[in-house]
């Protein structure tokens, strides 16, 4: 055949290729990048964190209620502390360190929205498959459990869940997980329900392939891609719910500040002080549109390459 | 009467180039076309998917979407330039003087909107009629098409209706305000036979009746030779041949129409007596097309002259149209296959063993939810679609079982449940001595192996995400068939038997073209080392050079494995061609069974008959009887008492008073021959009686 | 069409039951114990116990789920003897319980030892006199009288052996000698209409939820009333421009909007309009109940900060529903029947593409809610979700379980009533 | 012999706001002689042609060069068609002959052919006179006769009758008053697989009728 003329390289591309191609996706719309790079200004900035804050985010040691000024570059909040430093010290529990319950004050790598996210995807995607490819009354039961729980307004669930469980990180993962999954599961269905149509699962099935396999291994690699890009946006949210619960004084407990909660104490004297709800305000503000413009990039240009 | 006028075309392409923007650049999708088209003639263009058909249809109306445009020469509908025409001036002529019909009606009609009013809209907006008036025009227009019931249909929703009736719909539609120029698009593609012959009188008629020029865009040689006065033949993206449909099919010029030719099979040809030759290699993309001949690269009288010059059009003595530089020389008949697409020497074995599957009065039947109430609930009585009915036969090893029918007959069903996709409800299945009524669940492995299946769709035949190694290794590590080392040099095996080099071992399927996908796809299938390979529809999806190919490939393997194959199509040339044994369903139930050759010859079962006479069949000459069945196929839920066939047979009145036995009494089996089965109430004697569906006039040329 | 509705509404009543449960469950789980909080955290176990007791908290959880669900006067009927009604009290304007001992209103009470009956009045007052001969024995012999008290509690006394309880009153705990064996805090049950008593403001919660709810959906109702006709405004409008300038600037500004937080949004919008421009008032601080329309100033705010955060949402899922209609076949076909691109828009277009946002929006309900817990705290908006925040805070789990079913409702029945839209704009689903 | 079997279907149309010229440009291409002036939906709004197209010399003798071209290129087809009460049309179900009539009482050589105002098709005079020729087998083969007849009841059977009986068969015929001959008609036939002699001695035969001319044709 002709085929055999058509000469391609022989070796697999390699790793770091494939990551560059789908990473050059992303430059191709202008919108990604530019969310990436907000995105990735708060990564860094977390990152310093880490190692250097200006001033120790906790301790007030200067007049309170300061606007910018070269020691203080964004100015003191009510209790005199150094409003920049508590903002980088911020994003640490939400992007790098979940802090473990107990006194030992261990945490483990990775932030509270990230662990929050990972909880809803997986929990989501593994009741999304069963649901979407058995149909049947799995489906029933499955989303008639997920309705209810779509049902149940977010914000009463963190409330009573933190109610229940009291403050703290592994909580608000808790709460986070329980009320992403269901988003995740509907659109996993979907596509399940979508891809089992196809026939290379017709021949799994003739191969006699159990249905673990096939959910998880043919089903779930082809649905990666738009539950990936659901992910992201839940970052979002999860970023977006975790600043709303530290506003209503429930979130992640002290001593690392909470941007939300940050918000929630300056507001008190929004009169003699704007520059210390602002900042924070500001600063989720734009992490959360940030990831929403890349994951919204990356979706166009999914849809365009599929197209 | 007397010619006496000589009118000017209606619709005049001049070397037109349309070209899309893209990113760093621009591709050029058609390059110089022209042709033209007269009152009352139908112009077919054919080719290959991607050789730019649609974007000619397209061109002429003027919507080649935000980054398509007409970068060079001149179409000139009535005398009037169209190109740079735009919008109040290009909207009067849309719908009005130009129409279009294209692919799949169900997609073309807004699905929330009645067809009365979809219908009406065109009059009451170009014409300013009266809601009242246009309604009234609109049944005229339904009933003009043959639309059963159209007063009713006005008010009904396109999911309401038939595919057919649908098509029926949008054709009437276009005709609503007698334009003079109509595009049809692949208009039958998305039809099942019958009603494709049915569509395609119809058009025939409009077009002697309007005096309509139509422009006939389609894939199918059978189609064009069946509609078309002329022929344009398009290849990536320029026309390269055109000419009478007489001239085309009879002594085509440019080799690539040769190649089309050579590629399909003639009804009534069989693996053993006729071959298929391919078209090597695949229609370049828009985007690197060679400089000189777009065709050299599969051309077999490929000169220096056609790598560096790209030919023009030039004419022929008998008026012909050709572009390439040696139409003269080049001699259809003197043609000889090269090594690479030299088709299989097929001999026919006689059977050996007994049959290694069998099949007794296998039903599937499948449960219906109603939607009243007491059906919600639970109560309401149980409804079935009957799927299969009652299906028998057997099939020797080596041997192949071709199933032909239109869409909803079941054959689908038929070869899910015997693979084990469906349990079946009743009836017996023996494979090699083992049962397999049972679903995939309750086979043991080794049974499993046994039974593989190639799939339709070669886009979705395989996953995506693995490379094409894994997927036809797949099967080896699952069953064990292989050591796990030696699995790779196993697959290598294949890729090559499927005339796929090593070096597909780690592409991806999105580096694969359709006809590599179902190599591939065939490839996984045997992998197992199966004794039974059923095949749905594996070539319906492709290009007709590729089609040739895969059926070369398939027989290929047949004769080297010894696989027995169940073969499902609906393209009934090439059941034809590839089965030795065939059967014929209609809705649920086996209507004939027996060796190819004896279905396609009297006697027949009327359905087959039917089926027949309405095959297009690409050779303008060939006679074709004229039987077209009326209504649509009943539904399976409650199919018709008796013979389901009663409700549309066009022979029930050579029975004793006009058939009532056919709705009151389930037909027997009539033996006609060995092995060959008719389900009819007819005596063989009638059926006997039938004469030829198809004579051609000029046989074996 | 009639299976899909069924389907529905089986559904809907079946997810109002799970969340119930669910609901009830979590706060079993977490709100530890209450009386700690209401009696603070120098009260004594034994104190504790007590008022526990009082609250019916010894009971078992499933016992106390059906209380709450569908009330417990039938099951202290049993015990009583007597048929127990409500009536409304003329001071409080509350409903107390009395048992209707033939024809005639009765409490009865335990004072050194002797058992009064309390036999109510027309002119709402209670004649009390003693009782003899009410004892029952049980098999230890011991003498014990079944009865509604003061309290709205049914109650068990046993004569000789008043037990020691702790009465919580307005001078704090009181030690009070008689008192019951066993408490039957009587309810009517969420069913039918009593939530039971709040915990931290003593008052029955029905009492508070209705104006709380009324003022809720005034501010979502306003919030409603304006979002939806701009959201599918614009998102039709940069449908159809897809790609186009006009089309970018609204897809962004709609996800700035979307992506910030309601607390942001309503922080930002005080600052320009409260504390800079000082044209409306950066709290909504109710005078009297009926403030919000003396002044609808009150609102402006939480339902500018509503708006901004929905209607970016809703107009980008029109928008995305109305771009993928708009290069569909059929609307190619309507051009190509030569239809002015008004008509092919709105004859042709809108109907599909508002099929999928309208399910959409209709879950997106909750998020509202959600929305108006945080509007609400932010300006200080005496609605559902403040009250539902601060007793979720308190833990008084009789007023966050009603109210919370109350948004569950909310949430479920705008969801049907989607579905129902659904299938009406689709025929595919009417006709089949 | 109705209107719409003669007619063109899907005539060349104008939309009125065209330049004049084009249409004058589109006529020569396509070499037409009228074009149906239409307005959306074919509903028809005039009729222009090429003598139409012509500008009247006076209204130029005044004018300068300048003045000319200028004038010349703003006009617009709705200016110069026919229109109103000078636009006659007919209708596709009408008979020819109608149509024959209609032209020749308004000095017209073409009609565009109308169905509830919408342009269907249209007919000219040559159609006309194509069909004509069929009437009189202008085409096929064969004896054309002209006998000269009384003008009286049963001279007609006459000739049929004689040629009937020798077996022969009649292609086509006409009749008309003959040209200044009053009192006579002259009858047309054509008969085919006949020689001329043959059919002049039978005609002969028949009193009262003289062969005017007879030759074989073509």
């Amino acid at each position: 055949m002709a085929v055999k003329t058509i000469t391609q390289p022989t070796s697999r591309p390699s790793r770091l290729q494939k990551i560059w191609k789908s990473m050059s996706i992303i430059f191709e719309s202008r919108v990604a990048t530019v969310g990436m790079s907000m995105v990735l200004f708060w990564v860094i900035l977390a990152f310093i964190s880490l190692f250097w804050t200006p001033h120790d985010p906790n301790a007030s040691d200067f007049i309170q209620n300061q606007g910018p000024s070269i020691q203080n570059w964004l100015g003191t909040d009510h209790l005199g502390r150094d409003l920049l430093s508590r903002l980088m010290q911020g994003t640490q529990v939400i992007l790098l360190k979940t802090r473990l319950p107990g006194d030992a004050g261990i945490s483990i790598p990775g932030g509270v929205a990230i662990w929050g996210v990972i909880g809803s995807l997986t929990l989501g995607s593994v009741l999304g498959l069963n649901a979407g490819y058995r149909g049947g009354w799995w489906d029933q039961i499955i989303m008639q459990v997920l309705d209810a729980l779509i049902a149940f307004p977010r914000i009463v669930l963190y409330l009573v869940v933190i109610a229940a469980l009291g403050q703290g990180d592994l909580v608000v993962i808790l709460a986070i997980t329980i009320t992403g999954a269901p988003g995740v599961a509907r659109l996993a269905r979907s596509l399940a329900m979508d891809i089992k149509t196809r026939d290379y699962i017709r021949a799994a099935e003739t191969r006699g392939e159990n249905v673990w396999y096939i959910m998880f291994r043919e089903i779930l690699p082809n649905a990666r891609g738009p539950l990936l890009v659901d992910g992201m946006l839940r970052v979002g949210y999860a970023i977006f719910a975790i600043g709303t619960l530290g506003f209503l004084g429930i979130g992640l407990p002290p001593p690392d500040p909470d941007w939300g909660n940050m918000v929630n104490e300056a507001r008190r004297n929004i009169f003699s002080n704007q520059l210390a709800v602002m900042w924070p305000a500001l600063a989720i503000a734009s992490l959360v549109i940030g990831l929403n413009l890349f994951a919204d990039g990356l979706r166009e240009e999914m849809t365009r390459y599929q197209k | 009467m007397t010619e006496l006028k000589k009118t000017p075309p209606v619709l005049k392409l001049e070397d037109v180039a349309v070209a899309y923007k893209v990113r760093g650049g621009e591709i050029e999708a058609v390059q110089n076309v022209s042709f033209e088209i007269n009152r009352g003639e139908t112009h077919g263009i054919v080719g290959e998917s991607g050789c730019g058909k649609s974007t000619v249809a397209w061109a002429v109306l003027n919507f080649l979407g935000a980054n398509g445009y007409v970068k060079r020469g001149s179409i000139k509908f009535q005398g009037q330039e169209l190109v740079g025409v735009t919008g109040e001036e290009l909207r009067r002529l849309r719908g009005d003087q130009i129409a279009m019909v294209y692919q799949d009606p169900m997609q073309a009609l807004n699905p929330s909107m009645r067809l009365g009013d979809q219908m009406s809209e065109v009059l009451t907006v170009h014409r300013g009629m009266e809601q009242k008036e246009a309604e009234k025009r609109c049944i005229e227009m339904l009933e003009r098409v043959y639309m059963p019931d159209a007063a009713n249909v006005m008010k009904r929703y396109p999911h309401q209706i038939s595919g057919g009736q649908q098509q029926r719909v949008v054709i009437a539609m276009a005709l609503l305000n007698n334009p003079a120029l109509l595009i049809m698009d692949e208009p039958t593609t998305a039809l099942d036979v019958t009603v494709e012959a049915a569509v395609l009188d119809l058009i025939a008629e409009l077009r002697r009746d309007f005096d309509t020029a139509i422009m006939y865009i389609t894939h199918n040689l059978g189609v064009v030779a069946r509609v078309s006065t002329r022929v344009g033949v398009m290849y990536a993206g320029e026309m390269v041949e055109r000419a009478t449909v007489e001239q085309i099919y009879k002594n085509p010029y440019h080799p690539y129409t040769q190649g089309l030719i050579r590629c399909v099979p003639k009804l009534g040809a069989d693996k053993a007596k006729s071959v298929l030759y391919p078209i090597r290699g695949r229609v370049p993309p828009p985007d690197n097309r060679p400089v000189g001949c777009v065709y050299g690269p599969r051309c077999d009288y490929i000169q220096e002259r056609c790598r560096e010059e790209r030919p023009r059009l030039r004419q022929m003595p008998n008026g012909a149209i050709v572009r390439c530089h040696f139409a003269e020389e080049i001699d259809a008949s003197q043609w000889t296959p090269s090594e690479d697409i030299m088709p299989p020497s097929v001999e026919v074995k006689d059977v050996v063993s007994d049959p290694i599957i069998s099949v007794k009065g296998l039903k599937k039947y499948y449960e219906v939810q109603g939607s009243s109430l007491r059906d919600v609930i639970g109560l309401g009585e149980k409804r079935y679609v009957k799927a299969v009915e009652n299906a028998s036969f057997e099939i020797f090893k080596g041997k192949t079982l071709g199933v032909v029918g239109e869409s909803g007959c079941g054959k689908s069903t038929l070869i899910k449940t015997i693979i084990g996709l469906e349990d079946s409800t009743s009836g017996e299945a023996k494979f090699l001595g083992f049962d397999i009524t049972d679903d995939i669940s309750k086979r043991d492995e080794s049974l499993i192996q046994e039974l593989q299946m190639v799939f339709q769709n070669p886009d979705s035949t395989m996953n995506p995400s693995y490379t094409v190694g894994q997927q036809i290794g797949r099967p080896m590590q699952r069953f064990k068939t292989t050591p796990k080392d030696e699995i790779r040099g196993e697959v290598v095996k294949l890729l090559d038997a499927m005339r796929l080099g090593e070096n597909y071992y780690d592409r991806l399927p999105r580096q694969l073209s359709g006809g590599e996908k179902q190599r591939v796809g065939i490839a996984r299938a045997l992998a197992s080392h199966p004794d039974l390979v059923l095949c749905d529809e594996p070539v319906s999806a492709l290009d007709v050079s590729v089609q040739a190919a895969i059926l070369n490939l398939l027989l290929e393997v047949q004769q080297k494995f010894d696989t027995t194959l169940i073969f499902i199509a609906h393209d009934l040339s090439v059941v034809r061609f590839f089965s030795d044994h065939v059967a014929v369903m209609y809705l649920g139930q086996i209507m004939e069974i027996g060796p190819a050759e004896a279905i396609y010859t009297p006697p027949y079962h009327p359905y087959s008959e039917a089926l027949l006479s309405a095959v297009p069949i690409p050779d303008p000459t060939a006679v074709q009887k004229h039987i077209r069945l009326k209504g649509n196929v009943p539904s399976a839920i409650n199919p018709p008492s008796g013979c389901r066939f009663h409700t549309r047979c066009p022979r029930r009145e050579l029975l004793p008073d006009g058939g009532k036995v056919c709705e009151l009494e389930i037909p027997p089996w009539r033996d006609a021959a060995e092995g060959h089965r008719i389900f009819c109430h007819l005596p063989l004697e009638t059926l006997r009686t039938f004469d030829p569906v198809i004579t051609q006039p000029t046989e074996g040329s | 069409m009639a299976r899909f509705i069924i389907r529905s509404i089986i559904s809907t009543i079946i997810t109002m039951l799970l969340v119930s449960i669910s609901l009830f469950l979590l706060i079993e789980v977490g709100s530890g114990d209450i009386t700690v909080k209401i009696l603070g955290v120098f009260s004594t176990p034994e104190q504790r116990a007590s008022y526990a007791a009082q609250l019916g908290l010894d009971a078992p959880a499933w016992q106390r789920y059906i209380d709450w669900l569908i009330g417990n006067d039938w099951r202290a009927k049993n015990k009583v003897g007597y048929p127990l009604v409500t009536s409304i009290n003329p001071q409080t304007g509350e409903a107390d319980w009395w048992a209707d001992v033939d024809g005639q209103l009765t409490r009865w009470t335990l004072e050194e030892g002797r058992l009064l009956t309390l036999k109510r009045q027309d002119d709402g007052s209670t004649t009390s006199h003693i009782s003899s001969g009410a004892w029952q024995i049980d098999e230890e012999g011991r003498e014990y009288f079944w009865g509604v008290d003061v309290k709205n509690n049914a109650v068990m006394w046993v004569r000789g052996a008043g037990a020691e309880v702790w009465a919580l009153t307005k001078a704090g705990l009181r030690k009070e000698g008689d008192g019951p064996m066993k408490y039957i805090p009587l309810r009517k049950g969420l069913l039918r209409g009593d939530p039971g008593i709040s915990l931290q403001y003593g008052r029955p919660v029905a009492v508070t939820l209705v104006s709380r709810i009324r003022n809720t959906l005034v501010l979502a109702g306003a919030a409603f009333v304006i979002i939806m006709p701009l959201a599918l405004f614009f998102g039709i409008l940069a449908g159809i421009n897809e790609g186009k300038p006009l089309d970018r600037i609204i897809s962004i500004t709609s996800l700035g909007f979307t992506a910030t937080p309601e607390f942001v949004t309503g922080i930002f919008l005080i600052l320009i309009f409260g504390v800079w421009l000082k044209v409306l008032p950066a709290v909504a601080i109710f005078t009297s109940a009926d403030a919000i329309f003396e002044d609808p100033k009150l609102i402006a705010l939480p339902v500018l900060t509503l708006t901004a955060v929905e209607l970016g949402y809703i107009a980008r899922m029109t928008r995305a529903s109305m771009v993928e209609v708009m290069d569909s076949a059929y609307i190619r076909t309507a051009i190509i029947k030569g239809m002015p691109i008004s008509r092919v828009v709105f004859k042709h277009a809108i109907r599909n593409a508002l099929m999928a946002p309208i399910t959409i929006i209709m879950l997106h309900v909750n998020w509202l809610v959600g929305g108006l817990v945080v509007v609400e705290v932010i300006f200080g908006y005496p609605g559902l979700g403040y009250y539902i925040y601060k007793s979720a805070i308190f833990g008084d789990f009789n007023a966050v379980e009603a109210a919370a079913m109350v948004t569950v409702a909310i949430a479920i029945i705008t969801r049907l009533f989607g579905d129902l839209a659904y299938t009406l704009l689709n025929p595919r689903i009417r006709y089949s | 012999m109705l209107v719409k079997d003669y007619m063109t279907r899907h005539p060349i149309m104008i939309s009125p706001d065209t330049p004049a010229s084009d249409a004058q440009k589109m006529m020569i291409e396509n070499n037409v002689r009228h074009l149906p002036v239409v307005g959306d939906g074919k509903r028809i709004v005039g009729l222009i042609t090429r003598d139409r197209l012509r500008v009247p010399p006076t209204d130029l003798g005044s004018l300068n060069v300048w003045e000319i071209s200028r004038i010349l290129s703003d006009l617009k087809v709705k200016d110069m068609m026919v229109k109103g009460k000078d636009l006659f049309s007919i209708g596709p179900d009408m008979t020819l002959e109608e149509a024959a009539q209609a032209m020749i009482k308004n000095k017209v050589g073409c009609l565009p052919v109308v169905e509830d105002d919408v342009v269907v098709g249209i007919i000219t005079e040559v159609d006309m006179l194509a069909e004509l020729s069929d009437l009189l087998g202008g085409t096929v083969e064969g004896v054309r006769i002209t006998v000269r007849v009384p003008d009286k009841v049963g001279e007609y059977a006459k000739i049929t009758s004689a040629i009937a009986e020798k077996g022969w068969g009649i292609y086509t015929s006409g009749g008309v008053p003959a040209p200044k001959r009053p009192g006579f008609w002259d009858v047309i036939l054509k008969v085919r697989n006949v020689s001329r002699d043959d059919l002049v001695a039978v005609i002969k035969e028949i009193d009262g009728q003289e062969v005017i001319d007879a030759r074989e044709v073509p």
